[in-house]
């Protein structure tokens, strides 16, 4: 009980990763019809985000007393370092900062991963709504490469450590909380934290495509594109903007992402084809179905990795996503909540 | 005893009651139009006699075959040809090559690989499909793109492929909507010299009271799922229920 | 003319007739001298065939500069580096045998299909006489199996699978770096030290060869001293985030975790493990350990705070010779002039493949040749020294180097990014040497290919 | 001609002549020239060349023809080149048994595969021959290990079986070949500073290529390939026609499937070792951009693009800093040193780089892939009166709906 009780938790935790990076997919699915395989590459680059602020708060000059590590006559100049924010601001708020470079990142990632979006979308994007889904792989897939490359350029293809703050590092006992046996279920705080957020962002989506006119419209847009584009309102800005937000989205899931997994420039591709079978799962051009189907294969994942289903079905692990996702498409033609007609072609 | 025989069909979504008790024969040879209000269910019926919908009840005969449970290639091998809405044509193929497909199909049923010869060297299918865009006038057009034709010429691409199929009975659904006078007229010309020249039962479901009433033999009027009155064009012009209905006061 | 490797000549004539014409005379690039590729110029060409892009990039380029500060040593540029601390003589500073060494590079990454594919054209276009280099087993057994074929001397770079100087041993392929089997054979006896000898391990072990070999060594050995293996789960290489392989570990009852990974793997697991808190709890009385059976510097720069405690085997570490002492000279005459060329220490990869190119050299210039059956009989059975890991031998039976195994520790406080690691212990090589023809090792080395 | 219209044949002719004399067309460069680095006449890549040619080929009968995207298409060229090692590892290192049995074994995955992923379409067939090819992949790497070797995938070994060859001589290796004809086998030929390698395995290769070719153009012409066209085009009307779409798809899957199988089996066959990375996604993901980039649905536009995309990742990654020094020695220093720099990006382990740009120009610029420049050179050639046979043949290839 408690072993299953754990796996739905990282399941949750899982598939709040998986159903953030599907659910801007499923965005610029649904509401522009653009098969994006950049989109990892978005998550990819709000993951950079966080490194980048990382880096610039460490920016930081050598003290002159410091010393050298040195072997046989040779050293490495790269002594300690201090960082000009604990220059300026004293040690203990400037060490402050740095320690939580990641949720600050959130404020940094925003306007650039819309930035990024917009620009993405008015310059490429924009030229692809009409052409096949064929060209919209080749030019999205182009762009995911180049996007790497220019990120494996700056910072290498190694994994690089970002840290969550300190108060956020480090496991509580969840079990303990709810009476089981300490030890029986452990949960890291970062990991809470992520769900929390993951829940807040979809929240936040849900809010506002429910809620505002312009999510009305996108809204409309998504049943029936022709419709809204025959009531004359200015649809391509709207797409823009809703370009931007997917890209924003993808991007702090990024974020949130790196204490978690170090990020390296192909982490996009290792979501991209993930998030593809997540999204189609849940059915084109449903918003709920994406994050449905990404709790529901994150908690399928964590059951299969459970080392008794594995003494029965070897290498189950392997595959139980992929599994899945046949077994629901044959049952389900459209996916758990898709809609009839949305990229059937 | 009809070539198309809906005995007690009905079908439901959810809570609306789509189709009630619906009960109709079309007589062989014959041009029968079925019209009603929007929502009236003809397109509903339309779709359980092509074999998209299945009912929840009663049977559907088709020359003393039962056509339920049928796929629509099944039901199309049968004698049942339909005519769509908007022109659904090849528009990727020529436009001859869009009349050859439907005489391939006459030929060698729903599925032959014929992966080795020439399409190119099927001389008797493409005579065929020649003549067929003759008496469509579409001859001088035989190697354009069909997506690049008029919507008129589509649709008589898309009737003369039906017809290429030898059918017995010719679906039209709305074929009109949408178009010019000129084309309507075109359109209703066809549709007349088919009528004259072949064998044909044609059902069509229409709007356009122009066209119905130049073709139609015999017309049912759907309301609510349901068939009000079924009769001759005259009697149903005059009918105070149609007119009540339907047509309304002013028509 | 007088030797071939195509040794179904004699058919290939009499079906002359059935080839359709194709089946044209074969003679292949400098057939005097009787093997693939012999260098007629006055230079030689060596192929690296290191990742360079994908997830092992970093480490393949490291591997990269290593190559090119041994050309540059070969060709008598810099310092000399290890050449001035090599038990062999042979090597003067004027390329291979007079000939001025050049090279060529291709891009492995890391797929078995592209490594081949690099070599191939190494091979058939570049005619390069040795190739080296890869960062997996699956390459290195891939590509090792190609230069058998076609005559040339493979140089393993970093590959730690028991397979590639075992099942898929080759005559014509040699490895420096050490293997699964000796990762375990000189940690048990440090962690029987560190940890005691009642200890109850859970193993994640990635699901595919390298995994299996190294959960294998890790369990044999430490069973053997009294350690209970609670359970062993196989993770997907293409995991990314391993919380539902660690949260059940605590469950488990056990004490130790074996990481059985590498590379991106062994970085989100370990991290994935500390987020878990595991280094922090108590279980049967002992606070909790983790243990990473191969350590590399680039998975720990990606791991980062996350190594600090962890224990874990090299092949060779840079601030060896300086905490060691002299046994381990060469490491600072190394370190020395790569920093100086590049600004930071070199890896463990960067010091086998540098090691490779200098005793493939050495070699050649011993035999007096470059055929590839003379340089197979002059490393077979050598033994050498001062090349930074204390004195060696290769041995003739495998090919395998056998030497002393670095036991290291992540730091604490590392002063730098690149001193995150602390030398616990070294494993002499008696301890980590077995015997060629146990099970783990099964395979046959064949006989030598000179190629065409 | 073959059953073939003039035109089509003249462009068998453009193919079969290209494969044949690829040794010069693909050397154009002297040995030793700087410009050498650009050759991409050797066997290996020569190999390469026509093996993804078939492969692309046959993926573009698929999706081409009847726009169902198969994002699994590499699951079938992995289990081709599995079951021809394991035919050459027991039975006999002729390659022609190997060959006959993955196109055997890859057509019957691909007709299970098949015919569940047909059952739906769009994105949702895409998916699910995603998740196959995914299942495949991950079942090879770690559980079938026994079967698959694994991460280090299978070679052939001394102690085989091989039933029906002799036993090896002592110093005699297992290779690959076609009735003693060895497939590393190559002639070389000298010509001034030019080197011309004529490999036995590259013939081979390119023998099948030219005939899967032909076998395409046969589809693409036949009253098959229209049915396909028919089914991309309009399925409604196709059903309404009444003709079976399913069955019509499901041909063309399992015929782009023993393409596949083919390709499989001709690696195996030219270098004898598998690994599971080939059934990677990433490999399935490779053949749709080769398609889409030559141009979907034309004869020839798939094996152009499959021959950019290997020659970017055999010639451009092989390109280093100090090739690039060479290159420019002559330049003054600063000026030689600046563009070094400005290159050095875009070559060696920039490759992939290099690749993305070209994806995203050739699709921005021409989106009916390269064929589409073809075609605008052709047309440029005709303005000017000089129109060359075979590009006005490339050109005209293009299916004008797309």
């Amino acid at each position: 009980m408690d072993a299953i009780l754990l796996q739905i938790l990282n399941g949750l935790d899982k598939g709040s990763a998986y159903a953030l990076i599907a659910l801007g997919l499923t965005l610029i699915f649904g509401t522009l019809g653009v098969v994006n395989f950049a989109h990892g590459a978005l998550f990819m680059l709000g993951a950079f985000c966080a490194v980048t602020l990382n880096r610039l708060l460490s920016l930081g000059f050598v003290p002159e007393d410091a010393s050298a590590t040195s072997v046989g006559g040779f050293s490495f100049g790269a002594a300690k370092e201090t960082p000009y924010v604990e220059h300026w601001f004293g040690e203990s708020v400037g060490a402050a900062i740095i320690d939580w470079s990641v949720p600050l990142s959130i404020l940094f990632a925003i306007p650039v991963m819309i930035g990024i979006g917009v620009i993405m979308e008015r310059g490429l994007i924009k030229h692809f709504y009409k052409r096949p889904h064929a060209d919209q792989i080749l030019v999205t897939f182009g762009l995911a490469i180049v996007l790497q490359e220019i990120i494996k350029f700056y910072y290498g293809a190694n994994p690089i450590p970002t840290p969550a703050p300190e108060a956020f590092r480090g496991s509580f006992d969840f079990g303990a909380l709810v009476g089981f046996d300490p030890n029986t279920i452990i949960y890291p705080y970062w990991r809470l934290v992520y769900f929390a957020f993951a829940a807040l962002i979809i929240g936040g989506v849900f809010a506002f495509l429910q809620f505002t006119t312009f999510g009305m419209v996108v809204r409309a847009g998504m049943a029936d594109r022709e419709t809204v584009g025959l009531l004359g309102i200015n649809i391509d800005r709207r797409f823009t903007i809703m370009f931007g937000i997917a890209a924003a989205v993808a991007g702090l899931a990024g974020v949130m992402y790196t204490p978690i997994n170090s990020p390296n420039y192909h982490m996009g591709m290792d979501f991209l084809v993930l998030s593809f079978v997540v999204v189609v799962v849940g059915g084109m051009g449903s918003l709920p179905g994406a994050v449905l189907a990404g709790f529901l294969l994150g908690i399928l994942e964590s059951f299969a990795s459970m080392a008794a289903v594995l003494e029965t079905l070897p290498g189950i692990n392997q595959i139980v996503i992929y599994l899945v996702a046949i077994i629901i498409l044959l049952t389900r033609p459209r996916g758990l909540m898709g809609r009839k007609g949305v990229m059937e072609e | 005893m009809g070539i198309l025989e809906i005995k007690n069909v009905n079908k439901r979504f959810g809570g609306l009651q789509a189709l009630g008790d619906v009960n109709l024969s079309v007589a062989e040879n014959t041009v029968h139009a079925i019209i009603g209000p929007n929502g009236a269910g003809k397109s509903t019926l339309l779709n359980v006699l092509v074999g998209k919908l299945i009912p929840d009840t009663g049977s559907v005969m088709f020359d003393g075959q039962s056509v339920l449970g049928r796929k629509p290639y099944e039901i199309n091998q049968m004698g049942i040809s339909r005519v769509f809405q908007t022109p659904e044509i090849f528009g990727d193929l020529t436009v001859l090559e869009n009349m050859m497909i439907p005489i391939f199909a006459k030929r060698d049923g729903a599925f032959r690989m014929r992966a080795i010869g020439a399409a190119a060297s099927e001389r008797e299918v493409i005579e065929q499909a020649e003549l067929m865009l003759e008496s469509l006038n579409l001859a001088d057009a035989r190697h354009d793109h069909s997506a690049a034709m008029s919507r008129g010429n589509k649709r008589r691409l898309e009737i003369g492929m039906c017809l290429a199929q030898e059918p017995r009975l010719l679906l039209l659904d709305e074929p009109t909507a949408g178009m010019a006078r000129a084309d309507t007229n075109n359109t209703i010309d066809l549709l007349k010299q088919i009528k004259d020249e072949r064998d044909i039962t044609i059902a069509i479901i229409e709007h356009d009271m122009h066209v119905v009433f130049s073709l139609a033999e015999r017309i049912t009027v759907l309301a609510q799922g349901s068939p009000l009155v079924e009769d001759t064009p005259d009697k149903i012009k005059g009918h105070p229920k149609v007119r009540e209905a339907y047509l309304g006061e002013s028509a | 003319m007088s030797k071939s490797n195509f040794t179904r000549r004699g058919l290939l004539k009499t079906s002359a007739v059935a080839g359709a014409g194709l089946a044209l005379p074969t003679y292949l690039r400098a057939q005097e001298g009787g093997f693939t590729n012999a260098p007629d110029g006055d230079t030689v060409t060596l192929g690296f065939n290191v990742p360079q892009s994908g997830p092992y990039a970093d480490e393949g380029a490291d591997e990269l500069r290593a190559y090119e500060l041994a050309v540059e040593h070969l060709n008598g540029g810099g310092d000399g580096g290890m050449m001035q601390t090599f038990s062999s003589d042979a090597l003067q500073g004027n390329g291979i045998m007079g000939k001025k060494v050049e090279f060529v590079t291709g891009d492995t990454q890391t797929k078995s299909d592209a490594a081949r594919a690099s070599a191939k054209s190494m091979i058939e276009k570049d005619g390069a006489i040795m190739i080296t280099g890869g960062s997996s087993s699956g390459v290195a057994v891939a590509v090792q199996a190609l230069c058998q074929e076609a005559g040339i001397i493979f140089m393993a770079g970093l590959t730690h699978s028991n397979d590639t100087t075992g099942k898929d041993k080759k005559a014509n392929g040699f490895r420096h770096f050490f293997n699964s089997w000796m990762s375990g054979a000189a940690l048990a006896p440090v962690l029987a030290g560190e940890y005691g000898k009642d200890r109850k391990a859970y193993h994640l072990t990635a699901d595919y060869n390298w995994g299996y070999t190294t959960e294998d060594a890790m369990r044999k050995e430490t069973e053997a001293m009294g350690w209970e293996t609670v359970n062993a789960v196989k993770t997907p290489l293409t995991q990314t985030d391993f919380s539902s392989y660690i949260a059940p570990v605590l469950q488990s009852g056990a004490d130790v975790l074996i990481l059985n990974h590498y590379g991106g793997n062994m970085v989100n697991s370990l991290t994935n493990a500390v987020q878990f808190g595991l280094r922090e709890k108590t279980v049967n009385g002992k606070q909790f350990e983790i243990i990473v059976p191969l350590y590399s510097e680039l998975m720990a720069r990606g791991a980062g705070k996350n190594i600090s405690g962890i224990l874990g085997s090299q092949n060779w570490d840079w601030k060896l010779e300086n905490e060691k002492g002299d046994r381990y000279k060469g490491t600072n005459a190394f370190v020395q002039s790569f920093g100086e060329k590049y600004g930071f220490p070199p890896s463990q990869a960067a010091q086998t493949c540098y090691v490779q190119t200098l005793l493939y050299a050495d070699a050649v210039e011993r035999a007096g040749s470059f055929n590839p059956c003379a340089v197979v009989e002059a490393l077979e059975g050598y033994e050498f020294d001062g090349l930074g890991n204390g004195p060696t031998l290769y041995r003739a039976a495998d090919h395998q180097c056998f030497k002393d195994v670095v036991v290291v520790r992540g730091k604490e406080n590392p002063e730098n990014e690149f001193d995150l690691v602390e030398i616990v212990e070294v494993t002499p090589a008696e301890k980590v040497t077995y015997e060629p023809d146990i099970p783990e090792f099964e395979g046959t080395l064949g006989e030598c290919n000179p190629g065409a | 001609m073959l059953g073939l219209t003039k035109k089509d044949f003249a462009l068998l002719l453009v193919v079969t002549a290209l494969a044949l004399f690829a040794p010069f067309i693909l050397n154009p460069f002297p040995e030793g020239s700087g410009m050498a680095q650009f050759n991409a006449g050797y066997p290996d890549l020569m190999q390469r060349f026509a093996i993804f040619g078939i492969f692309a080929i046959g993926f573009n009968i698929l999706f081409g023809l009847t726009g169902y995207l198969s994002f699994g298409h590499a699951a079938f060229l992995g289990v081709g080149s599995y079951a021809a090692i394991w035919m050459m590892k027991l039975l006999t290192d002729n390659i022609l048994p190997a060959m006959l049995l993955s196109v055997v074994i890859a057509g019957l995955f691909s007709l299970v595969v098949g015919y569940i992923s047909l059952r739906r379409s769009g994105i949702y067939f895409a998916i699910l021959t995603l998740a196959f090819a995914q299942m495949s992949y991950a079942l090879a790497y770690s559980v079938l290990t026994p079967i698959t070797g694994g991460e280090t995938g299978l070679q052939l070994k001394l102690n085989d079986p091989r039933i029906l060859d002799a036993a090896l001589a002592p110093g005699e290796r297992a290779n690959a070949n076609l009735f003693g004809l060895d497939m590393t086998a190559s002639h070389e030929l000298y010509f001034g500073a030019w080197q011309f390698t004529f490999n036995a395995g590259y013939y081979i290769a390119a023998a099948c290529l030219i005939l899967a070719f032909y076998l395409s153009i046969r589809i693409f012409r036949s009253p098959f390939g229209m049915m396909l066209r028919a089914i991309k085009s309009n399925n409604t009307r196709m059903t309404y026609t009444g003709l079976n779409a399913r069955p019509y798809a499901l041909a063309a899957f399992v015929i782009s499937g023993m393409y596949a199988g083919l390709a499989g089996g001709l690696m195996v066959a030219m270098d004898t070792q598998v690994g599971p990375e080939r059934m990677f996604w990433t490999a399935s993901g490779e053949v749709v951009l080769m398609t889409i980039l030559g141009g979907a649905g034309t004869l020839i536009g798939p094996v152009l693009g499959s021959g950019v995309i290997k020659y970017m990742e055999n010639i451009i990654s092989k390109i280093n800093g100090s090739i690039l020094h060479e290159w420019f020695s002559w330049m003054p220093d600063g000026l030689e040193d600046a563009l070094v720099t400005l290159i050095y990006p875009f070559v060696g382990k920039g490759w992939h780089l290099t690749l993305g740009i070209v994806f995203m120009l050739v699709v921005i610029f021409l989106p009916g892939g390269l064929v589409e420049g073809g075609q605008r050179i052709g047309r440029m050639f005709r303005r000017n009166g000089g129109a060359s046979r075979a590009a006005k043949d490339i050109a005209e290839q293009r299916n004008p709906a797309e």
